[in-house]
């Protein structure tokens, strides 16, 4: 079953072509890469999914409903999450409560409801959880401001988890972490995914999507180049010479 | 004829903004601080010039004066104020910048007195003719005034080494640091070259208006707040033709809607407006 | 950073001796004016004229023996900040009169104040008509706002003779106050109104208003304003070439505005309260003595300000009692020379005087005529 | 060349370095090595003089450094590429490099342009692009030749594989490779082993802001589990 | 009630208290939602002219009150919805045209006394007793509100939308509904406000509600701390009171205040709630704002 179809999306900046007529689909439970060359246009279609990014063509169709109308907030709370590629933590508050806002997304859907509520009791325990699960727990009571890059990559992570997302975008979250890090989230990634959520992975950390995502999808210059298993994709001398260059990932 | 003379009418006073409020922006562009207090070193500029040329007789001396004293003092404002309020929210420093007017203000009321001072002789009254049109000939210095700085201004910033290290400044200051610019030069120089322009706005309006009192910069320090936003914050060229934008603005909208709104508000009814359709100012914020 | 805050300290320290020295066998007047702010010129006039009235009058003796001591405070022309000052005056200061050195918004907040009290407070040139309406305590020593725009309106009907006349007027109270008596009175003197115009209070530059009075091409300019716009505005209007006459009130009246516009000042003809060239010895001794004093010269406003309060000290001296009643009934029921002429109230506590029309001649201003047409000048009595 | 002597440094009362010490010779590459939050960036950033100095000495050259502001480091020949790349967004890709050598000659500077575009010839028809314009790889090219274009003697890269594709990852390495061939003196800091692995000679493990192991390239080619054992990061 | 004031106490305190109100009003817009206005004096001043008017036509003053609230918090939706087109500085500057634009505009309207002002406002019948009472309850339920406000998700939500609008919109917050709450409840209040003023006065004039007025009380909200509701509080009794204290030294009096102001930002940017907060806990400082910009 397609959660989530994107059918022929285009995206122009200021006359220039972001996105062209990129098509895809994401099966419930799958765990998809998407790759590309730099500036090809993956952040721009994982923003244009959130609805950050307004398509000039195209629909965002979410479990048959057409979405493409709907604010971002919307989009949010019908299951999707994004995690930045350019870390966005709030940072006037810890990092626990970056996490425990997020979890307690059910509270602060409606302002009235909102206002009527005052324990965080709940959402609190659980931020610890997902603090715990991304490895960045001893850091729950510092300011974003004092962390590396790194964990705030893992910051992003835990706060898109605790919204409880259906869909989970996540951009670039293994950067900044050296292999031993990089393939512990790895792990954590494919564990909450057996758990049900789906998920699009942007990585150029290449060994890692080869071990995490069975299939891809391949961007580049704003147009898609490519869509299939993940060790075909990742020898399409197409891709290759686009994306990779001389020396084959270690793939 | 009546149109295109209430628009020069306007060009002259825009002319008074684009000097005042493109100081103004370049600070913001540096340091993302609403100076107001650059209006009360626009007020000092005016106090120096007339004092000094009514005690030495020469206009000239007196405003060169003017322009590098005011400079300095523009440097010092920024070393005493802003310097040591980088690192807190912007409006930190709105709030010292807004005390700091208030107290300027009231000093020069304190010191000169509220009367105001004029010139012992005036030019008020001679007069320049061009063709058909004829204006003032405080008018004709104020847009040769405009002229001259704006264009010192597009070349320093836009075809020297100095311009450059100062854009690379604004956008990174450690990183421009790392590549040896030195940025508190930088920001000493801004200061300096902005407030001389409010010093030589200053010193054109008591030519203007033969009148210079502690409050005369009440109207610019909110005037070039609304101008500089036009012009999209930071953004040199847009607060330039935002300037002349808003001057014959107000040249029209005082002659054709004072009875429904005063001069001010037709300014912000205008502005309004404006980012309403474009959020980002006319010219956009860089 | 430890000096300046010893310095503030220090200074209020020092302030607060000042007031409390002067304690026992006196007599207290309040006085509020705008020593800071936007009208801090005319609240410095105003405290200056007051100020020198009551040496003045220490130096002659006093009240009965009594030294007469003025508490001064500043209400930065705010009515919010009359309201606190006229109940300190009341209830701390225990002052007996208060005479009002402010513009209308805080004179009439204040108004009601001391009326409830039932304390005399005299307002020296305010204009606002609600001023006096407050109640029987309250005089007023200055004119109204639509009494000297009709003077206004006779003096450019029947003194110059012109027709056509437009109306540039300063964007506040006074300056709509002025326009609404003008306009009332223009059809009785055969005035055209051209074109009825405005600026702002903080006005300096009227390039496209000059080019459209160009345009309007009136006989006769009447433009309500202070000397800080209409030095500016006849100096621009002159140098656009525009040769109308320009008609001015007591709001240019001041050295201040022949200093500004310069040689374009030459001509222009006021409505004001001081004849400068009067030979009345209260007006004469006010001018030398004020110049002496201040080594300035003298305005409007500080006349204003000396005159209010000689009506009070003259009416404390008459009363011979400091009680609220008598004393509103001894300003009631006499006639008071002051710098500003002879001075009589009627049942609202407005002043009968008449205007003095003065014209700038050779840098100074002097007389040009009086109009003392009761018919046109009558405020009203309720 | 470089002497780091029991540097502590961090961002206000924030302490992230608690007492790093090495060296590195005229001509070698060392590449720091470390899990998140080990403190790579701050010491790099501390040798940049970014981050505040609470201990230690730095020396470069036969002089000590360690108050000097970047401006002065930067003229000793210090040069960074900074994490993120921080170019001038606003400023065109020739005016990112021409600050780049700010503190040399006009001429220098026009001389020092042709080798950066020698280096990298795709940034030939970018040159008057708003750096802020460009994609990530390109990006990372500028950042390198902003750094070339001060004529250092030393140049620290941060995470210079940060958020690129391979293929611009291999541009990149190349060209420090080539750097390296020129005499220049190199600090890597970086997570991909393999890559900083073949360029480096000498190495440096942090871990929780201290040095927990250094030895040569080859030995930690040879043993990974001995580098292993520091990346996982306090668990 | 409180039998031993006089009317200079009473009047002391109904100032204080119409500009502690305003004050904490601003903070639920600017301290709390970080909507930072230059032009409360607007919806304070739209406040005070409707309960003038409403006084006038024979409403009683308690009932005055809400309704003089509610048309403030319509000017205030207004502007709300505005500041979903603008941001930050621009969203500043165009709070301050809404304020320039009101008064403009009742300077022009003979219907609320133009220039002349509107005089003849009714006395609130309740005594000086009573009116203080008043002041008293409403400045008590007002902080009640905002710090229940504070603690509340709503709050938790403010200070997100606060700190990044966007982001906070990516985990399912309704931006816009936040915003047009904060400008809704912060704008009623200035209103009430208003209302207060008009019958302590009880004469209005346009230039009351000027450009000086909104910045003043900006400055309260920044000089107690932003956020912070009794440091608000504090900074707003404080700075009304200053110049009433040192009305001794008249000619000086509006310099010191400008002064203090500098020395407050220079001395202790966090206002009133950072200092205490720097003295009272060994809290970890926080870095320097990032001057550099991300890639």
């Amino acid at each position: 079953m397609n959660v989530l179809t994107l059918e022929a999306i285009s995206v122009r900046f200021g006359g220039i072509a972001a996105l062209t007529s990129v098509g895809m689909t994401l099966k419930q439970g799958e765990l998809l890469g998407l790759i590309g060359p730099n500036g090809a246009g993956k952040t721009t279609l994982l923003r244009t999914v959130i609805g950050v990014v307004r398509p000039t063509q195209g629909r965002v169709v979410l479990r048959g409903d057409d979405v493409t109308p709907l604010s971002v907030d919307m989009r949010a709370r019908r299951g999707i999450a994004l995690t930045h590629q350019i870390v966005k933590p709030f940072r006037s508050m810890t990092v626990l409560d970056n996490v425990v806002f997020a979890a307690g997304h059910a509270k602060t859907g409606n302002v009235l409801r909102a206002l009527g509520t005052r324990s965080r009791s709940e959402e609190t325990q659980r931020a610890r959880q997902l603090l715990e699960l991304v490895g960045i727990d001893r850091y729950a009571d510092a300011n974003p401001n004092a962390l590396p890059l790194g964990a705030l990559k893992r910051l992003e992570v835990a706060r898109a988890l605790a919204t409880d997302p259906k869909i989970l975008l996540l951009d670039e979250p293994l950067a900044g972490l050296n292999h031993i890090e990089a393939e512990r989230l790895a792990d954590t990634f494919v564990r909450l995914n057996a758990d049900g959520v789906t998920m699009v992975l942007i990585e150029h950390n290449l060994g890692q999507v080869a071990r995490i995502c069975p299939r891809v999808v391949v961007l580049d210059n704003g147009k898609k180049i490519g869509e299939g298993a993940t060790r075909d994709m990742l020898s399409d001398p197409a891709v290759v010479a686009a994306y990779i260059g001389k020396e084959v990932a270690h793939a | 004829m009546l149109y295109i003379e209430l628009a020069l009418q306007g060009l002259v006073n825009g002319s008074m903004y684009a000097i005042v409020a493109v100081g103004l922006t370049l600070i913001y562009g540096l340091l993302r601080v609403l100076h107001v207090a650059h209006a009360g070193l626009f007020t000092l500029g005016a106090y120096i010039t007339v004092l000094l040329t009514n005690a030495t007789g020469s206009l000239v001396a007196g405003t060169l004066i003017s322009m590098l004293v005011v400079g300095i003092v523009g440097m010092v404002v920024y070393r005493l104020l802003y310097e040591p309020l980088l690192a807190q929210p912007p409006y930190v420093a709105l709030i010292a910048s807004i005390g700091l007017f208030i107290a300027m203000e009231e000093g020069y009321r304190i010191i000169f007195g509220p009367y105001g001072n004029s010139f012992a002789s005036t030019w008020l009254t001679e007069r320049v003719t061009l063709g058909p049109f004829s204006m003032a000939a405080a008018d004709v210095a104020m847009l040769l005034g405009a002229i001259v700085l704006l264009i010192f201004l597009a070349v320093l910033m836009g075809r020297t080494r100095l311009g450059m290290a100062w854009r690379a400044t604004v956008t990174d200051p450690a990183m421009a640091r790392s590549f040896g610019v030195d940025t508190i030069k930088v920001r000493y120089g801004i200061f300096f070259v902005a407030s001389v322009f409010a010093a030589v706005a200053g010193s054109l309006v008591a030519v203007l208006n033969n009148l210079v009192e502690p409050t005369m910069g009440d109207v610019p320090s909110y005037k070039s707040l609304a101008i500089i936003v036009l012009g999209g914050l930071g953004n040199v060229t847009g607060t330039l033709l935002a300037s002349l934008l808003l001057g014959v603005i107000e040249a029209y909208g005082t002659i054709y809607t004072g009875a429904y709104l005063d001069r001010d508000a037709i300014a912000f009814v205008f502005l309004i407006a404006v980012l309403m359709i474009r959020p980002q100012g006319l010219f956009g914020a860089r | 950073m430890r000096n300046p805050l010893q310095l503030v300290t220090a200074v209020i320290f020092a302030a607060s001796l000042g007031t409390a020295a002067s304690a026992q066998d006196s007599v207290k007047i309040g006085f509020h004016a705008p020593l800071t702010g936007f009208a801090a010129a005319d609240g410095k006039s105003a405290r200056q004229g007051v100020e020198l009235a009551v040496k003045e009058a220490n130096a002659a003796g006093g009240l009965g023996g009594k030294k007469i001591v003025l508490v001064t405070y500043d209400d930065e022309g705010k009515p919010e900040n009359a309201i606190p000052i006229a109940n300190k005056l009341i209830g701390q200061d225990k002052v007996i009169m208060t005479v009002s050195g402010s513009y209308s918004g805080p004179t009439r907040a204040a108004a009601a104040v001391f009326q409830r009290a039932g304390m005399p407070y005299i307002s020296a040139y305010a204009i606002h008509p609600d001023i006096t309406r407050a109640g029987d305590f309250v005089f007023r020593t200055g004119m109204m706002g639509e009494v000297q725009g009709r003077a206004g309106a006779k003096l450019i009907g029947e003194t110059l003779k012109k027709k056509k006349v437009e109306i540039v007027a300063v964007n506040n109270d006074f300056g709509q106050a002025l326009t609404a008596g003008f306009k009332e009175a223009a059809p009785k003197f055969g005035l055209e109104i051209v074109a009825e115009r405005t600026f702002g209070m903080a006005d300096r530059q009227f390039g496209p208003l000059v080019t459209q009075i160009k345009a309007d091409n009136p006989e006769v300019i009447y433009a309500p304003g202070y000397f800080f716009n209409a030095g500016p505005l006849v100096a621009q209007l002159r140098a656009a070439g525009v040769t109308a006459d320009v008609i001015g009130q007591e709001g240019y009246d001041g050295q201040r505005f022949i200093e500004i516009a310069g040689k374009a000042a030459e001509g222009v003809i006021i409505t004001t309260s001081l004849d400068r060239d009067s030979q009345a010895p209260a007006t004469r001794a006010f001018i030398t003595d004020y110049e002496k004093e201040y080594k300035d010269r003298v305005d409007m406003v500080a006349a204003s300000g000396y005159s209010a309060i000689s009506v009070a000290l003259e009416a404390l001296k008459k009363a011979g009692s400091q009680d609220g009643k008598t004393i509103r009934d001894t300003i009631r029921q006499n006639t008071f020379e002051t710098a500003i002429g002879k001075l009589a109230f009627n049942n609202l506590g407005e002043v009968k005087k008449a205007v003095q029309v003065q014209v700038v001649k050779d840098g100074n201003f002097h007389r040009y005529g009086v109009i003392d047409d009761l018919q046109y000048l009558a405020p009203p009595e309720r | 060349m470089l002497e780091v002597r029991d540097l502590v440094c961090g961002y206000g009362h924030l302490v992230a370095v608690h007492g790093v010490s090495f060296s590195v010779k005229a001509g070698e590459a060392l590449a720091i090595l470390g899990a998140n939050g080990a403190g790579k960036t701050s010491t790099l950033m501390a040798l940049a003089g970014h981050v505040d100095i609470k201990g230690g000495s730095i020396t470069f050259g036969d002089e000590d450094v360690t108050r000097a502001t970047p401006m002065d480091r930067c003229g000793r020949g210090i040069a960074i590429t900074p994490e993120g790349r921080r170019l001038f967004s606003d400023l065109t890709v020739r005016e990112n490099l021409m600050v780049g050598g700010y503190l040399r000659s006009m001429a220098r500077a026009k001389i020092n342009l042709e080798k950066v575009l020698d280096l990298f010839p795709r940034l030939k028809e970018r040159l008057h692009n708003r750096a802020g314009s460009l994609s990530g790889g390109e990006q990372q090219m500028v950042s390198i030749g902003r750094a070339m274009m001060a004529e250092p003697k030393l140049m620290m890269i941060d995470e210079v594989s940060l958020g690129l594709m391979p293929k611009n990852v291999d541009i990149c390495y190349e060209a420090l490779d080539k750097l390296r061939s020129t005499g220049l003196t190199l600090i890597l800091v970086e997570q991909s082993l393999e890559r900083v692995l073949s360029i480096a000679d000498q190495v440096c493990v942090l871990d929780s802001g201290a040095v927990a192991w250094t030895g040569s390239a080859g030995e930690a080619r040879g043993n990974p589990e001995i580098l292993d054992a520091y990346m996982g990061g306090a668990h | 009630m409180l039998p031993t004031l006089g009317a200079y106490e009473v009047s002391l305190i109904v100032i204080v208290s119409v500009n502690v109100m305003l004050a904490l009003s601003l903070n639920i817009i600017t301290g709390l939602c970080g909507q930072v206005s230059l032009g409360h004096a607007a919806f304070f001043g739209v406040g005070a002219y409707a309960a003038a008017v409403l006084g006038n036509l024979g409403v009683p003053f308690l009932v005055v009150l809400p309704l003089a609230g509610l048309v403030g918090c319509l000017l205030g939706l207004l502007v709300g919805l505005a500041s979903l087109r603008v941001r930050a500085d621009f969203l500043a500057i165009t709070t301050m045209g809404v304020g320039f634009v009101f008064v403009g505009f009742v300077r022009k309207q003979n219907w609320l006394g133009a220039e002349m002002g509107l005089s003849n406002i009714p006395d609130h019948g309740l005594g000086d007793a009573g009116f203080v009472g008043v002041c008293l309850a409403l400045v008590v339920a007002i902080a009640l509100l905002s710090a229940y406000i504070k603690r509340s998700w709503l709050g938790f939500g403010f200070a997100t939308v606060a700190d990044d609008e966007d982001t906070s919109r990516t985990l399912g917050i309704d931006v816009a509904a936040y915003k047009l709450t904060a400008f809704v409840v912060g704008t009623f209040l200035a209103g009430v406000a208003g209302a207060t003023y008009a019958y302590f006065t009880r004469f209005l004039i346009p230039g009351a509600f000027g450009f000086g007025v909104s910045i003043s009380i900006l400055a309260m909200v920044i000089v107690g701390g932003v956020g912070s509701i009794w440091g608000v509080i504090v900074a707003a009794v404080a700075l009304t009171l200053l110049p009433e204290f040192i009305r001794v030294v008249n000619d000086y009096k509006i310099f010191i205040y400008g002064v203090l102001l500098v020395l407050t930002m220079r001395l202790s940017p966090g206002g009133l709630a950072g200092l205490v907060g720097q003295l009272s806990a060994s809290r970890a400082e926080m870095p320097p704002r990032s001057a550099g910009a991300q890639p």
